[in-house]
Formats: C-alpha cells, sequence, structure tokens
C-alpha cells in the first residue's frame, strides 16, 4: 500500500509532462488526460485513506522512501514520503478539490487557445502540492514549496498578453521568495544543529536544542509561512494574484497552496510548542492578518478581490490558531479544510459570475442576478452561509472552535485575541454580506462591455455547475461531519490536542459569534440591502481609501522596495561603471597618458637618441666606478 | 733611487713643456671643432688638433702612428672631409642656433657629467706602475718592427678582418654614391633637337641678373614686369633652394636706396658748388 | 710631468667631441666630432702602451684608425646620398625615427 | 606506462583544432561538420574519463609524468580527482552545444563583404579552449597549469575581439570599438593576474625546489616542507589574484560583462561557463591544496569580498538594460557562491561549489544561448526592444523560461542541489554570511523574473511579431541542455559520488572538520 504514495505524486506530474511537452496534438484531449490524472490522484488518496483507517490510530502514518536525492557526507536528504493523517486530509482536499476544479476548467477554459497548457499547469501544480504535504523531511518540502509556488507564478501569468497579470505573477513569486529564504535559513539552522532536516528526526529532539535556536527556527518558518499564505507583512501579493483565472484563484489562492503556510506550522508543532516566544509571534501575526484582510474585503469592488481579503483573513484564523499550540492546531486544520470547500465554492461562484457577465469583476455593475443564476447563486450562497458562521454550516463549526481556542489561550492575550477573533467574525459577515447584495440582489447595474454589447447573464455549462454543487455541499456538510465523526481524534496522534481552559463557556462564546454575525450581516444589510448601491464608488472615508489601496501597504512597499530598489540598483550600477571599473581605466588612462608623455621623448631626432646613450653611458660609467669604490 | 726608476714616474721637462703648449692648442683646436659655424673651419681645426696628436704620439714612443696620423689622418681623412664639405655645399644647417628643446642643456650635463666621471675614472685609478717603451722598442729593434711583429703574428686575423672590411667600405661608398646610368647620355645636338620639338625655350636660358642690376649667379633676372624669373638661376642652385631673395620690395628697397644716395651725392655737388 | 696628464687630455677631448656630437647639426661637422672622439681614445691608447710597456696599445689604436677610415668613407658616402634626397646636410632633417 | 587517456581527451580537440584550421574557405560547412564531430569524439573520451574513474581509489588517477623542461625540474604531469573528472565532463558536454549554437555566428556578412571572418577559425579556436581548459583540469604541474592558464587568453581573446555580437545598438565603428575594448580588458585583466600568478609560481619554485602539485602537497603534508607564514601568504594571494580575476570576484569582475556582452552567445557561455570554471576550480585545487594555512587566513576576507559579489552581482543584474550583459552579473553572483562555498571549509560547501561549478555552467549555457537565439532575430540586445514574445514564440519562451529558473535555482533543477549546499555549507560555520548569502536568492528570482516579464510577456511589440520559434538545430541544443539540468536537479547521485571523495581530501588538505550539530543524540533518535 505504501508504494502508492509516490503515485500520488506521480499521476498527476506524468500529466504535466505529458501535457507540456506534447505539442498541439493534445490540445483536442489535453484538458480530459488532466483531469483525469488528477483524479487518479484523488482515488489513490481515498485508497490510501480506506486502508489507514482500517489500522490503528497509533498506527497510521506511511512511510515510502524512493532514493538518496543529495547525497553529501553529512548531509543526506532522501526523497522519501510520509503520509500520517495530516498528510492524508491534506491530500484528500488537495486532489479532491483539485479535481474538482480541474473539471470545473474544462468549462471555464473552453474558449482558450492555451487550454493545454492550463491543464499542464494545474497538474504540476497539484503535483507540487502533494510533493509539499507528503515530504517527509523540510528539504523535500521545500522542493514542493518551490514547486507549488512555480505553479502559481506561471498560473498567475497564465494570460501573460496582459501586463497586469505578468505583473502580479512575478511579484507573487518575489514575495513568496522572500518567504521562502526564512524556510531555507530555518532548514540551515535545523541543519546545523540536529545534523539532519527530515521531520522525525528533528521534530523528537526539539527538547535537546536551547530556546533561542527553536525560536529562530519557528520565526524563519514562519516567515516562510507568512509568504506562502500571505500574511502580513508579506501579503500584498494575493491581491494581484487574482489576476489569475478564476479556477487558479479557487484551487491555488483559496483552497490549497496559500494554506500551505498553516501546514508548515502545523507539521513544525513541535517546534513551536518548545518556543513560546515564536507562537505569540504567529499568533500576532495570525491576529493582525485576520483584520487587514477582513478590511480589505470591507472596501474592495473587485469580486475577486474581496474575495481574496476574505482569504487573507480566514487564513489569518488557521494561523492564529496554529499559534494557539495543541489547543489550536486540529482547528486550524479543520477551518483550513472548511475553508477549503467554502471558499473554492465562493471563488467558482464569482468565476461563474464573471464567465455570464463578459469577464466583467465589478460588484458595482453587478446587481440582481439571482434570477439568471439561479445554480451560481444557491451555491454562492450556501458557501456564504458557511463562511460567515451560520450555525450548522461548516464555518460555524471550525470558526467557533477557533474564537473559543483564542479565549482559552488564557490571560491578556488571550482576551485580546478573542476579542479580534470576533471582530473579525462582524467584519466576515460585513463584507460577505456585501458581496452576496451587491452581486445577487438589488437592481440591475450592468454596463455594457467594450465592444458595446450587453450583458447575458446566463447559467454556466454543467461541467462548471457540478464541481460547484460539489463543494457547497462539502461547504454545507463539512463542518458538521468533522464535528461528529472525531476529526480532533483524527488529528491528535499527529498534532497533538489539549483542552483550552476557556474563561468563557462554550455557549457563551457560540452565542456571541453568532451575535457578531447578525450584528455584520444587519450593518450590511442596512448600507447595501436598502439603499441602491452606486455604479461609481463613493468617495469613502479615509479608512475606506486606504483599505481600498490595501491599507496603503501596497504603496509602502512600492515606495521603499521598488523605487528605493531602483534607486540603488542604479546607483549601484553607476557606481560599478565609474568608480570600480573607474579605478581599473583610471590606471590605464595613467599608464597611457604616461606613455604619451615618454613617447614625447622619441622626437625622431638622432641627437636626441644620442643625448640619450650619452647619458646612460655615463650612467653605467659611473655605476662601475661605485661598484669598483665598493 | 735610480735615474732609470725615476724615469718611469716623470718625464723630461721638455716633454712637459710641450704637453702643455701643444695639449692647449689640441683643446682649443678640439673647441673650435664644435664651436666653429663653418664646417670648413671646423675640419680646419680639427686638422690642426690632430697634427698636435701626432706629436703627442712621437712623444710617446709611437712613431709609426704618429707617421701615419700625419699620412692618413691629416692627409687622407681629412681632405676627404674637406672634399665631401666643398661637395655638400654651405647650407643653412650651419647655424648653431640650437631647435631641439632642452637639447643644449642635457648635452651639456650629460657631457659635463661624463667628464667629470671620466676624469674622476682616471684619478682614481691607480696608475702608478709607468714602464716605459723603451723595452719594447727595442725588442724587435725598433717601434715599427715591433708593431710589424704584433700585426702579422698575434693580430694577423683581426688585420685581415679590417683589410676585408676597408674594402667592404670602399664598395660600400661606391655603391652608396653611384647613380646607374640606364640610358647614354644625350648629346649637345640631340639635346637642342629636343628643344626644338618641345617647342619651349628654343634660345637658350636668360642670363640670372642681367636686367636687376646684379650679374651674381645666385640672383635672379628680372622679367619686364619686375618679378623675378627663376628661370635665369642654374639649375644646381634652384635645386638646393640658394635663389636671393630679388623680390619687388627688395628691388624698391634698393630703388630707394640709390634715390637716397643720389639725393646726397646731389647735395654734396650743391655743396660743392655753393663753395665754389 | 707625470704622463696620466695625456690620459686627462684625452678625456677632455672626447668629452668635447660628444658634445658636439650633440650640439652639431651638419652631418660633417658631427662626423668630425666623432674621429675626434676617436682619436682621443687613440691617444689614450697610446699613453697606456707606454705606460705598460707594451705594444698592443699601439695595434689597437692602428686598428681604430683603420676602423676610422672605413667608417668615414662610408659614413660620408652617406651624407652625399642623403644629401642628394634631402638637399640637406642636417642630422635634423632626417627625423623620420617616430611614430 | 598505460595508455595515456587524459592527454587524449586534449590532444583530440587540439588536433581538430588544427584541422579544422585547414579547411579551406569554400568548405566552411565541411569546418564545421568536422569541430562538431571533434567534439562529439571529446566527450565520448571524457565519457570514459568518467567511467574508468573510481571514486573510491587514488586521489589523482590516469596519471601521467614525463619529464618537460628538466633543468627547472617542470614535468607534463596529469591526474584527475573527482572534481577534475566532474570539470571536464562539464566542458566537453557544454562545447558540442557551444559549436552547434554558433553554428551561423561566424558565417561571412553579407553586407559588408570586406571584413574577413574566417568560418572555421572560429571554430578551431573553440576546439582549442576545449583542449586548453581540459588540460588544465588536468595538469598536476604548477608550472604545466600556469602555462595553459594562461594559454588560452589567446584563443579567447581572438574569440570575442574577432567574432563580436552583431546585434549592437550603436553603428558597426562603435560595435568594433567596444568590441575591441572589451577583448583588450579580458586579455588585461587577465594577464595582469596572471603576472602576478607567474611571480608566485616562481615563489613557489624557490621555496619547495619543483612544480610537482601532488610532491609539493605531500612534503607540506608530513612536515618536510616549512614555509614561513609570510611566504606562504604572499604565494598564496598571488595564486588566489589570478583566479579570483578569472574566476571573478568583485572588485575584479568588471571585465566579465563586457566581454560577455560583446562577445557571441556561445562564446560568452565559453567564457563564464568552461573557461571562469578554471579560476574556481583552481582555488580549490591550487590555493587550498598548497597553503592551506594562508588559505584559513585569507577566508574571512574572501567570504566578505564572496557575500559583495553575491549581493553586488544580483542588483547590477537587476539594474542591467543588456540581456546579455544582466546574465553576465548574474554569473557574478553566481561565482559568490562557488568561492563561498570553496572557503566556507566544509564538506557539505565544498561539494556544493563544486557541484555548482558544473550546475552553472549547465544552466547558464541554456539561458544565454536561448537568449542568443532571440537576440539573433531581433537583432537587439536591450531588453526594452523585446515585449510578449511568448506569444509568438512560445517553446522559446518556455526554454528561456526554464533557463532561467535554473538560473534562479528552483528546487528540481540543477542549480538548487548545489546552491543549497553551498548556504548549508556556509551557515554551518559561518552563520552571518549564511543568512546574507541566502538573500541572494530572492534577489536571482527579482532579476530573473523581471527579465522574462520584460522580454516575454506583455502586449506583443511590432518587431516581434514575425519571430520564428526555435528550429530544429536550436532545439537539439538547448532541450539535452534542460535535460539535464532536470536529471541532475533530481538526481545527482552520479556527480556526488565522484566529487564526495575529492572533496574529503580537499577538507584534509586544508585539516578542517566540519562542525557538529550541536544536538548530538539525533542519530539515536532516528
Amino acid at each position: 500500500m505504501e508504494n502508492l504514495i509516490a503515485l500520488l505524486v506521480g499521476a498527476p506530474l506524468l500529466g504535466a509532462a505529458v501535457l507540456l511537452c506534447g505539442g498541439r496534438r493534445l490540445d483536442k484531449s489535453g484538458h480530459w488526460l488532466g483531469t483525469l490524472l488528477a483524479a487518479v490522484s484523488f482515488v489513490i488518496g481515498l485508497a490510501l485513506f480506506a486502508d489507514m483507517l482500517g489500522r490503528s490510530a497509533d498506527d497510521r502514518a506511511m512511510y515510502q522512501r524512493l532514493y538518496t536525492w543529495i547525497p553529501v557526507e553529512g548531509f543526506q536528504a532522501d526523497i522519501a514520503f510520509q503520509l500520517d493523517q495530516l498528510s492524508m486530509t491534506f491530500v484528500l482536499l488537495i486532489s479532491g478539490v483539485g479535481t474538482l476544479i480541474h473539471v470545473y476548467s474544462i468549462g471555464y477554459m473552453e474558449h482558450d487557445e492555451r487550454r493545454r497548457r492550463f491543464f499542464g499547469y494545474l497538474n504540476l501544480f497539484v503535483a507540487a502540492m502533494l510533493l509539499l504535504v507528503l515530504a517527509d523531511n523540510y528539504l523535500l518540502l521545500y522542493f514542493g514549496w518551490e514547486g507549488v509556488g512555480l505553479a502559481s507564478y506561471l498560473l498567475i501569468g497564465f494570460w501573460q498578453h496582459k501586463p497586469s497579470a505578468a505583473t502580479a505573477a512575478k511579484k507573487a513569486f518575489i514575495v513568496n521568495r522572500v518567504g521562502d529564504m526564512g524556510l531555507s535559513i530555518a532548514i540551515m539552522i535545523m541543519f546545523t544543529t540536529f545534523g539532519t532536516f527530515t521531520f522525525g528526526p528533528v521534530l523528537a529532539s526539539t527538547g535537546e536544542a536551547s530556546q533561542g535556536t527553536l525560536t529562530a527556527i519557528g520565526l524563519m518558518l514562519l516567515l516562510a509561512a507568512c509568504g506562502k499564505s500571505a500574511q502580513v507583512p508579506l501579503q500584498s501579493w494575493l491581491g494581484d494574484a487574482m489576476e489569475g483565472p478564476t479556477p487558479v484563484s479557487a484551487l491555488i489562492h483559496a483552497a490549497t497552496m496559500v494554506t500551505a503556510g498553516v501546514y508548515l506550522i502545523v507539521r513544525s508543532a513541535d517546534i513551536f510548542n518548545a518556543a513560546p516566544d515564536a507562537q505569540l509571534v504567529v499568533t500576532i501575526v495570525g491576529a493582525v492578518t485576520l483584520l487587514f484582510g477582513a478590511i480589505v474585503g470591507c472596501a474592495k469592488d473587485d469580486i475577486k478581490k474581496a474575495l481574496a481579503g476574505s482569504t487573507m483573513s480566514q487564513i489569518g484564523y488557521m494561523i492564529l490558531a496554529a499559534g494557539l499550540g495543541p489547543i489550536g492546531y486540529v482547528f486550524a486544520i479543520m477551518h483550513l479544510v472548511t475553508h477549503g470547500f467554502f471558499k473554492a465554492g465562493l471563488f467558482l461562484g464569482a468565476g461563474s459570475v464573471m464567465h455570464g457577465m463578459n469577464d466583467e469583476v465589478d460588484m458595482r455593475k453587478y446587481g440582481g442576478l439571482r434570477k439568471y443564476m439561479p445554480v451560481t447563486f444557491v451555491t454562492f450562497g450556501l458557501g456564504y452561509l458557511a463562511i460567515i458562521g451560520f450555525p450548522g454550516l461548516s464555518g460555524f463549526f471550525s470558526k467557533d472552535k477557533i474564537i473559543e481556542a483564542a479565549f482559552a489561550k488564557g490571560g491578556t492575550e488571550g482576551w485580546i485575541l478573542g476579542a479580534v477573533t470576533l471582530l473579525g467574525a462582524a467584519i466576515t459577515a460585513y463584507y460577505m454580506t456585501r458581496v452576496m447584495l451587491m452581486t445577487f440582489f438589488g437592481e440591475k447595474r450592468w454596463e455594457n462591455d467594450p465592444d458595446g454589447n450587453p450583458p447575458h447573464p446566463h447559467e454556466s455549462p454543467k461541467s462548471m455547475t457540478i464541481p460547484m454543487i460539489l463543494l457547497a455541499v462539502g461547504s454545507v456538510a463539512a463542518g458538521a461531519y468533522f464535528e461528529f465523526a472525531g476529526f480532533v481524534e483524527w488529528l491528535e496522534p499527529v498534532t497533538g490536542f489539549a483542552h483550552g481552559h476557556s474563561p468563557l463557556s462554550a455557549a457563551t462564546v457560540t452565542a456571541a459569534t453568532v451575535a457578531v454575525m447578525v450584528i455584520g450581516v444587519g450593518l450590511a444589510y442596512l448600507q447595501y440591502g436598502r439603499r441602491p448601491v452606486p455604479v461609481v464608488a463613493p468617495r469613502g472615508s479615509l479608512l475606506t481609501r486606504a483599505a481600498r489601496r490595501d491599507l496603503l501597504q501596497d504603496d509602502f512597499n512600492h515606495a521603499v522596495f521598488v523605487t528605493g530598489g531602483t534607486h540603488v540598483t542604479r546607483s549601484l550600477v553607476y557606481v560599478d561603471h565609474t568608480l570600480v571599473d573607474g579605478v581599473v581605466n583610471g590606471t590605464a588612462a595613467a599608464v597611457g597618458g604616461l606613455s604619451g608623455r615618454l613617447r614625447k621623448l622619441q622626437n625622431g631626432y638622432a641627437r636626441t637618441y644620442a643625448v640619450s646613450m650619452f647619458g646612460g653611458t655615463a650612467v653605467l660609467i659611473a655605476a662601475t666606478l661605485l661598484m669598483r669604490a665598493v | 733611487m735610480s735615474a732609470t726608476h725615476l724615469a718611469a714616474y716623470t718625464t723630461s721637462s721638455g716633454e712637459a713643456f710641450q704637453f702643455w703648449v701643444l695639449g692647449t692648442v689640441a683643446v682649443v683646436g678640439a673647441l673650435a671643432t664644435i664651436l666653429m659655424k663653418k664646417a670648413m673651419h671646423s675640419a680646419l681645426s680639427l686638422a690642426g688638433t690632430m697634427i698636435v696628436l701626432a706629436v703627442f704620439y712621437l712623444a710617446n714612443g709611437a712613431y709609426f702612428l704618429g707617421i701615419v696620423q700625419i699620412v692618413v689622418y691629416t692627409g687622407a681623412i681629412m681632405m676627404l672631409f674637406l672634399f665631401i664639405v666643398m661637395l655638400v655645399g654651405v647650407t643653412a644647417a650651419d647655424s648653431l642656433k640650437e631647435t631641439i628643446k632642452g637639447q643644449r642643456w642635457w648635452a651639456a650635463a650629460c657631457g659635463l657629467g661624463f667628464g667629470i666621471l671620466l676624469v674622476a675614472g682616471i684619478g682614481q685609478a691607480s696608475l702608478t706602475e709607468f714602464t716605459g717603451l723603451g723595452a719594447a722598442n727595442a725588442a724587435y729593434g725598433g717601434n715599427v718592427e715591433g708593431l710589424a711583429a704584433l700585426i702579422f703574428t698575434k693580430y694577423v686575423f683581426a688585420f685581415e678582418i679590417t683589410g676585408a672590411l676597408l674594402i667592404t667600405a670602399a664598395v660600400g661608398a661606391m655603391v652608396l654614391t653611384h647613380r646607374e646610368r640606364t640610358e647614354r647620355a644625350r648629346t649637345q645636338r640631340e639635346l637642342s633637337e629636343q628643344r626644338v620639338r618641345q617647342g619651349t625655350h628654343v634660345p637658350p636660358l636668360p642670363a640670372p641678373g642681367v636686367y636687376a642690376r646684379h650679374n651674381a649667379v645666385d640672383v635672379a633676372g628680372l622679367l619686364p614686369d619686375g618679378s623675378p624669373s627663376e628661370l635665369t638661376v642654374m639649375q644646381t642652385l634652384r635645386k638646393r633652394g640658394q635663389i636671393r631673395d630679388v623680390s619687388g620690395e627688395a628691388i624698391a628697397d634698393l630703388k630707394a636706396l640709390e634715390q637716397r644716395s643720389e639725393e646726397r651725392l646731389g647735395r654734396d655737388r650743391d655743396e660743392e658748388e655753393a663753395t665754389r | 710631468m707625470n704622463p696620466v696628464n695625456y690620459l686627462y687630455l684625452a678625456a677632455l677631448l672626447f668629452t668635447i667631441g660628444a658634445a658636439g656630437v650633440l650640439i652639431r647639426r651638419n652631418a660633417i661637422v658631427v662626423f668630425m666630432c666623432v674621429e675626434l672622439m676617436l682619436n682621443a681614445c687613440n691617444l689614450a691608447f697610446v699613453t697606456f702602451s707606454r705606460m705598460h710597456g707594451n705594444l698592443d696599445g699601439q695595434i689597437i689604436a692602428f686598428f681604430t684608425m683603420v676602423v676610422a677610415a672605413a667608417e668615414v668613407v662610408v659614413g660620408l658616402a652617406i651624407i652625399v646620398s642623403v644629401f642628394r634626397a634631402r638637399h640637406s646636410a642636417s642630422v635634423d632633417d632626417a627625423s623620420l625615427m617616430k611614430l | 606506462m598505460s595508455f595515456p587517456l587524459l592527454t587524449l581527451t586534449a590532444a583530440v580537440p587540439a588536433a581538430g583544432a588544427i584541422l579544422t584550421a585547414a579547411v579551406p574557405a569554400a568548405r566552411r560547412t565541411a569546418a564545421k561538420w568536422l569541430a562538431l564531430l571533434v567534439s562529439l569524439a571529446t566527450l565520448v573520451l571524457a565519457a570514459v574519463v568518467f567511467v574508468r574513474f573510481e571514486p573510491g581509489g587514488e586521489r589523482y588517477q590516469l596519471t601521467e609524468s614525463h619529464a618537460w623542461i628538466k633543468d627547472f625540474g617542470v614535468r607534463y604531469e596529469l591526474g584527475v580527482d573527482g572534481i577534475g573528472v566532474a570539470l571536464i565532463a562539464l566542458t566537453a558536454l557544454l562545447i558540442p552545444f557551444v559549436i552547434l549554437a554558433g553554428w551561423h555566428d561566424a558565417d561571412p556578412l553579407e553586407t559588408k563583404s570586406s571584413r574577413w571572418r574566417p568560418t572555421q577559425g572560429f571554430f578551431a579556436l573553440i576546439l582549442m579552449v576545449e583542449a586548453m581548459v581540459i588540460l588544465s583540469f588536468e595538469a598536476t604541474d604548477v608550472f604545466l597549469f600556469y602555462v595553459l592558464f594562461e594559454a588560452m587568453l589567446i584563443p579567447m581573446y581572438f574569440l570575442i575581439g574577432g567574432f563580436g555580437d552583431r546585434a549592437h545598438s550603436g553603428s558597426d565603428e562603435n560595435a568594433a570599438a567596444q568590441r575591441s575594448y572589451a577583448a583588450v580588458k579580458f586579455l588585461l585583466y587577465n594577464l595582469v593576474g596572471g603576472l602576478i600568478m607567474l611571480a608566485a609560481v616562481i615563489g613557489l619554485y624557490v621555496v619547495a625546489g619543483n612544480f610537482s602539485l601532488t610532491e609539493i602537497a605531500e612534503a607540506r603534508a608530513n612536515g618536510t616542507l616549512e614555509m614561513a607564514t609570510n611566504t606562504e601568504r604572499l604565494l598564496f594571494l598571488g595564486f588566489f589574484f589570478a583566479f579570483a580575476v578569472k574566476a571573478p570576484l568583485w572588485p575584479l569582475h568588471t571585465w566579465l560583462p563586457n566581454a560577455m556582452g560583446e562577445a557571441t552567445a556561445p562564446v560568452a557561455v565559453l567564457i563564464t561557463a568552461v573557461v571562469d570554471k578554471v579560476g574556481t576550480f583552481a582555488m580549490l585545487r591550487f590555493c587550498l591544496g598548497l597553503f592551506p594555512e594562508a588559505s584559513k587566513w585569507a577566508t574571512p576576507a574572501i567570504i566578505v569580498l564572496a557575500l559583495i559579489s553575491i549581493v553586488y552581482g544580483a542588483l547590477l543584474a537587476v539594474g542591467q538594460r543588456d540581456i546579455k550583459r544582466l546574465v553576465a552579473y548574474a554569473s557574478i553572483s553566481h561565482f559568490g557562491f562557488i568561492i563561498l562555498g570553496i572557503f566556507a571549509m566544509t564538506t557539505q560547501g565544498q561539494s556544493g561549489a563544486t557541484l555548482y561549478m558544473v550546475n552553472h555552467g549547465i544552466s547558464t549555457a541554456a539561458l544565454m544561448l536561448v537568449a542568443g537565439f532571440l537576440i539573433s532575430r531581433r537583432g537587439s540586445r536591450l531588453i526594452a526592444d523585446y515585449g510578449g514574445v511568448q506569444k509568438v514564440a512560445p517553446v522559446l519562451a518556455g526554454t528561456f523560461l526554464i533557463g532561467g529558473l535554473a538560473t534562479l535555482s528552483l528546487p528540481g533543477l540543477a542549480p538548487f542541489v548545489s546552491e543549497f549546499l553551498v548556504l548549508v555549507g556556509t551557515y554551518a560555520r559561518y552563520p552571518v554570511a549564511g543568512i546574507i548569502a541566502t538573500t541572494g536568492i530572492v534577489l536571482a528570482a527579482l532579476y530573473v523574473l523581471v527579465l522574462y516579464q520584460r522580454t516575454m510577456t506583455g502586449p506583443v511589440k511590432e518587431e516581434v511579431r514575425e519571430l520564428p520559434d526555435l528550429r530544429v538545430r536550436e532545439l537539439a541544443v538547448v532541450v539535452p541542455l534542460i535535460a539535464v539540468l532536470i536529471f541532475l536537479g533530481v538526481f545527482p547521485k552520479p556527480l556526488t559520488d565522484v566529487v564526495n571523495p575529492a572533496v574529503q581530501h580537499t577538507m584534509s588538505d586544508v585539516q578542517q572538520k566540519d562542525p557538529q550539530p550541536t544536538v548530538p543524540n539525533v542519530e539515536a533518535a532516528q
């Protein structure tokens, strides 16, 4: 059974290789091949899952070692896989949602002439993502980590002819690289500390290492997580990443890749458990991002960017939960999975809307679409209810647990974190209601496309609606299923679990959560449901305007890194040319000048030469006499 | 200390007197050689110095060399110099004005330094031994015999080689100066026929200076309009560029001069008449 | 008088000749100065010959004369042909030895 | 005396060079094929060397030794260790692609027939460089190495100055002036370095009495050859300076952008991927091998310079407007990594540095040759003259991207393995240096992706609308290189097997041990 693990990665990898190298021959059938291989991965995942369920809780981890990747004295990096419950969860999420989105893309990308390549990139992504979660050591994880980064780069920039897409892709990769730097430094510290970077030995011997070292590793891992999961301060790329095709936003930038940071932190639980300072920073980052994303999400008129803000915020929840330690790990993953369902569903819904609206993304130009796109409306609506934490739906269960755990952190921190998560829940309800109302309710505010064609909103084809329906089912049911099927027990052997001692009772927290949700929804209804939505965005308050600009983070980045960096490189180019090269050229010029002067002695007059000969003879005689005198 | 030993260190006072007098002459001649403006004077000064040197050779017991110096050097080589000086002529290059910047200073510095070094070197050398040539000359029965013995025994190869060198030099000089005539020289008749055929200058060329009140060969004759005609000067001088300038201005100056002298003469005449 | 004085005289003459080579432009005079230098050397050789009491010095002087004669012959021939080509006997006019 | 295999690896291209040069100008296609065949034959020989080499055996294998200049103890002495084998393989592997990529680079110019371009000379020079480089990887006699080190400048000089890139923004005269400037700069820099090395070589002879690397190293190891501290340091600096110019290390790097910018792309590959490797190779073999104490003494300064190279080269690459100069500055950054790895003096660092030499050669070749194909199509080296190429020539863009990704060390492609080893090896001994060097990976992403974005993406520029995609010959160049990159990226074992023992020898040369993990009982836990 274990030998199948490699196939999980291998199937989509094969798909990517065939599709990308296959040439035009595969244009007709390529998307079917890609979808099939993603599905193969999912089926293998299911088989392995069944096998795993059949074993006792302590014996569920499976290992497969292929070969030694980098054999250097004292440094062994293996291509080896580890499939435990945590990885299994991810495998199913990735391959399951991945397959659905492959199916969706068949319809969505139908008219794109480069569809084959799109499926190749998707397969590449699935393979890399699976490699990331299946790796049994940090270096192989890093392989997958960068692999998904590459796939994300290729897919964000899939419509390369649009400069904005190309820029967004580049930005995503480079910001991610900053995070990757953290991961590689973390691996370096691990290697020098433990002499290895395989999960097992490293995590088993965290007790031996010093607190400072572990904090350093933890912070570096956090940096990596911030990059990949779009957490403050490395969050700026996610909004721009919405330039990519919508299935990509759904799969990579909502359901799977951006949650890799959460995976990394939960996977390194033992390190963080031993480094409370690092944990504290993790929770702070989570809390800040949670609010940051939520506020940005409130101000965006672009439906995908609003959802992107939401993604950021929800991952903030997960990171926060992961920073809480054993009381939060399980819920972080739980929220991750439910979020994977409903956020993917929401994105697919958004894609379906755009599909019907001439690729318009501005919600101010939507309105009243519920009659034209009933399936989209219903699935989107279910996703909406799930994310705002409507009781009984999946988001309710997972988010509620996180809020509870935040309070259970204890002390002032616990109160602050709890309050932040509650506030986040309120804002979530607000901005999601806003999206819902602006898109599906109210009067039509449609505009003709640049060619003058009025939009003809219509329901999307089956290949698109079926995945949306399936994801909606997941959004509705997953929470309850996890709650009652024992998700905590499932993951506990890997991540550990501790019951927090909340100063508030569970019922109080739940009530509070529902209450803030209602307040958020109500506020949004008052603002967007009762009054007509202006087609041109009002100027808005200072905060709104700042939020529209991603709370000026981009401007800051631009001013400091882009402009500053440009100045640095320009001046360095100048320095290189004038100073470094100048010293050498100056020496050359000096030698040349001296030669030019000396050359004048060669004036062609025999008498001048005679003088020098004569002088030379005199010097020789002088030297001879001196030598004799000595 | 015997007389012979003493002779090894000093010479007779007659020789000393001769040295100081003739030495002065030699130095003055050498200086004149390099300082005289005209090559001819330089050559004559050099010849004087060489004769003095010949006397010194004789005084030093080198009788053969002394004679050779006079006969070969002063007689033959210096004559060659004079011949060439006459052949090449007196040119503008004879000016002593220096044209290369700094050349004179460098030359003076180097010369001075070199001289001082040489003198210092000689002064430093331990030249205390002074054998004299008496024994050496006597060994073969005389100076000439001694030299002959050495040349034809020890230095016979060098001697032969110098012979070859001389031959080579003679041939070389001939090759360098000789111009091959590739066609028969044309006769006077042929030349006149050619002149008629070409139609230019059928009569003989005009004589120089005739119309310009000068009859020196290097002054160009004036054409009716007053401009000088280079044709009137002989070809050799023309090619050397040794035509004296008789431009319009010069003629005007001359005229003015003549007029002034005329006036003066006239005044004198007037005065004469007045006194009379 | 010490015969070493002859050597001083030779040195003086040699230096004068060298200075002449350096400051005179007329090739013929330059040659004369070279001859002067050679003669100065000869004087020194003859004096050495007397000092050491052997005739080798005179032999050298003799060869010097021969070489000088050869040199003068060729040198003057060169001057003549240069004069033919350039209408000048100035050594400065033959200054093509530069870039 | 066994079969002179090593001599043959150099003699075949050398003979091939002479034969190629002798082909009459009218039969230039024959000259090209001849050169290609010779380079392939050399590749086969290099493969034989690779196979015959036993990683576990003697340090120097396949040795040959003949007296050359008896009076000075100079010998024609060859032998390869694992590092040499890897680099010989690299050289022999790249040359056929260089020749194939430069197939038309030296064709006579149609427009200006007045300029004489000896096509066969171009290929003969390339083969000559190959012969010299291979022999310099094999030489175990310091003097022999020195001679080759200097001699390879001559063909390189003519390759840079004589066969410049025809894509030039300035006029023809301007181009010629810049080309000769670049060639002279290349020559002067390297000659100055070589001159200083010559002094050191002579100094070494005075001190040691012979030129044999093995004998001197042995004598030093067993204490029979004592060197005064200052003597050793001066000699080390003399050698190191020459290698640092060649490598090139900041601030001796400025010749490289000029040379790579003005040379044609294949020649630029020859410079950076092959010839420059002699510099880093020689640091490992001669600097560390002959002067271990001085190497350790100089390490802090060299590490600082290497770090400056890494960051500085990357920043300058970001600021470049010219594609080839950009690649050149990227190479400077990468050479910083190699030197860092060598002087970190850890097993990982040195293994990484050796792998880096090979991987950098292949990845730069891939990137530069594709860039060259692109430039030859459009006739411009300026990044601003391109845009949207991806749309018209997707295969070209794709291969360009893979070359770029290799340059930025993406896992799965060969350079990642080496770069990571260098970083880990450096961090183990000098944590701060390791972290600073890590910023290089961000900057690498920046310059590669900015380059890709500006040239390949965006709206299609009018001038590139008709650009043809890669042709068969060009694919034959690029595809194998990419295949090698991927293979070595996921399975570098064949290379590491050869390199590891050699690195152990070098480590014992400098008497250094890897820092041990601070948590010792991990092995037990495993």
